[in-house]
């Protein structure tokens, strides 16, 4: 979706906020609140492509406003209701009012050191061969689904060339609204700025995307 | 954002503050999560995973060629071997900064990041102006870290927009013949890393960030 | 600028609040923001261009929360600062410490109906002729300027139709910034929404947008 | 925002109220405006230009086929005979439904609309709702606004990019035969001329918007 999220371009945010010696955190609550999501993360009722658009369905206004991990924490509780796992009054409350739902996981402390090594790959086996070949021409589609994409605004209806095969992935487009995993080639694609922005552009950089297959059409 | 003592104010962030007691309260009643994981994904973050492990990877890449080819080829495997794998570092990628290429790396769509070698993000990578700026404007973000590079040098840009991972592997600061891997890893910052930043040089006298 | 005013096929922002028997003016500090942005105007101390510039220039989290009279007031308080018509601490403190400057106009009551009747004209004679004619196939300009531009996001390194010519007006891309009015011939060019939009895009509709000059190439 | 009684209270609303009185208090101590123009312009907007301006001007051209050839072919100059000019309005436009065809406006670069023939923009013609989804989403939106086209109908959205200013002259309703100028333009929504409404059918109940 063409949400607040898509920020790649835009302009009026002013000069980057470099912190010397910034902290690993700010505050207490951003520890908790990065921990909170990840142990609720890890109960396995929603995938992270469905957890990054509830996070880019935040109203722009909020999104913008908002820390990230107060991002985090507002699509939690989105997140939280959605799936029936608390409902928003036990949320605004803060305690349990109903009996829990069966989670197909749940973190122990035990478990976090070998959690964490493993990650969590969303690399798939595919059968079919990958469509395209480093040094091909490609453009990307022009499209703006309401859905959640992973083709950004800037890049779309563009003509790069393929630098990399990365392997086949998850298809975040249909997994994060539990349309399955759909895996899919991802080819790291390689632009110059001059297609990107024109008029103006830095002569001498490029930007790639990671892009996955059905973004992609033969130039 | 740089208010460090908290949670007691009525300031917004209190507010924050109270909301995610309350889901950690929530859950925790309903049995699911574990309070204890809850420390324990933090004492990782705090004390295990972070820059240090990256720059120990470029450390090595530096003095060994062989570890370099492996890592270049294979950045996942590669880590792996020094123990650094998981979470956010699943599908990893080295970019090698030359003379004549400098790599810079984004996630305008969210701030995907290689946890597993550089551990959670700083504020700014999150930020909309660095998301904002990185891909149209790379060579002026640079500049606002401090990094002026001659116009002839071409940057590449890498936005994470799948589920790849991106490392910068800077280059060698010169006069540093015969260092050891930990020597070289204490010249290697975060933003080095990230390509806002460059290897520190011996006898620069900036701190690592 | 690619700023938050640049709105076109964004999402994210709810269905839009339609008021039933919607007043004129919701606040009484309504009427007075309307009156004193147009009165500050027509002193003419800075052009229609510069006014949006300004206003597009509001940090996006700003412009995307407020009101649009306190869009218009955020940013006539800059224009004064900027134009040295007052400083910061009169505007804060909301009375006069220095003398004023001398400026081009003042708008007195007896005069408002004639210049609200009159208007201002950004028409021009031109005498260069029209580049294109209507019927002509053009392709709008991937350009990403920083500084003010009419041509919006969405409708960049498309393909159009000009439908109709005009006339020249004052360009704002320049005359926003100083740069003069440096007139240009505009055209309405439409666009099919397949073009604009990609996979599933309306398939009978169109949008137009009214390009100038510079915007264009012959397709 | 619907909020009528203001100005006293501690909302969010009265701080920007402070900020006008103090913005007009400046200038006119300064000299640079008069106030009572700022009543003057308030005033006319109040009472003399509305979209009740537009609506004659679309009665008009219903009743009188050549006033309605020159409307569509010189907006401005029509509405001129009318004594509708001016501010908003200098470069006026005008486009037509018909039986094949529905015209919608938005200003998705900030609110341009034509002042002269239609007064001030309500609030949701601003609104980043309205101004994001038009041109991206014209039939959704007209379902929003209870206007439900069928899928054969070609939606024509006009973004006012420039200073050109457009005025929907929606389809006359049937029934209406012998009717006056004056009932005609009772039938004609401000919504109507903006292409979010059509006009009222007589018998309908609804109320003018």
């Amino acid at each position: 979706m063409n949400g607040a999220q898509d920020l790649g371009g835009m302009m009026g945010f002013g000069p980057i906020e470099i912190e010397a010696d910034e902290p690993l955190f700010h505050h207490a609550w951003e520890k908790r609140a990065m921990a909170v999501t990840l142990a609720a993360g890890a109960c396995g009722m929603w995938t992270i492509d469905r957890s990054r658009f509830t996070r880019e369905s935040l109203p722009p206004a909020q999104y913008l406003t908002k820390s990230y991990y107060d991002i985090w924490i507002t699509a939690l509780e989105r997140l939280l209701a959605q799936t029936g796992m608390a409902d928003e009054t036990e949320i605004s409350a803060g305690r349990a009012m109903s009996p829990p739902l069966t989670t197909p996981n749940k973190l122990m402390a035990a478990d976090v050191a070998a959690a964490l090594a493993k990650g969590t790959s969303c690399s798939r086996p595919l059968s079919r061969p990958a469509r395209f070949a480093p040094g091909d021409a490609v453009r990307t589609k022009v499209m703006h689904p309401t859905t959640h994409t992973r083709l950004p605004r800037y890049a779309r209806g563009k003509l790069g060339v393929i630098e990399s095969v990365r392997g086949a992935f998850v298809f975040p487009d249909a997994n994060a609204h539990g349309g399955g995993e759909h895996p899919q080639w991802v080819y790291t694609v390689r632009f110059s700025a001059a297609e990107l922005w024109g008029d103006g552009a830095d002569a001498n950089s490029t930007v790639s995307i990671d892009a996955f297959e059905p973004y992609l059409e033969r130039a | 954002m740089i208010d460090h003592d908290d949670d007691q104010d009525h300031s917004e962030m209190s507010e924050v503050a109270s909301r995610v007691r309350a889901l950690e309260t929530l859950l925790t009643e309903k049995g699911y999560i574990d309070p204890a994981a809850l420390d324990a994904l933090i004492e990782t973050y705090e004390t295990k995973v972070g820059p240090r492990n990256g720059a120990r990877i470029v450390a090595r890449a530096w003095s060994d060629p062989a570890f370099r080819a492996r890592l270049m080829t294979d950045a996942t495997n590669a880590a792996a071997e020094l123990g650094y794998s998981g979470r956010q570092g699943e599908h990893l990628v080295a970019v090698e900064n030359t003379d004549e290429r400098h790599n810079l790396v984004v996630c305008t769509l969210c701030s995907c990041y290689p946890w597993s070698v550089l551990g959670l993000p700083p504020v700014w990578y999150k930020s909309p102006s660095y998301r904002s700026r990185a891909a149209i404007d790379p060579r002026g973000v640079l500049v606002e870290f401090g990094v002026a590079l001659p116009a002839r040098k071409e940057i590449r840009v890498w936005d994470s927009t799948a589920e790849l991972r991106y490392l910068v592997v800077p280059q060698r600061p010169p006069n540093t013949d015969g260092w050891s891997e930990e020597q070289l890893a204490a010249l290697v910052t975060r933003d080095s890393m990230i390509g806002v930043g460059l290897a520190i040089s011996p006898g620069d006298a900036g701190a690592l960030r």
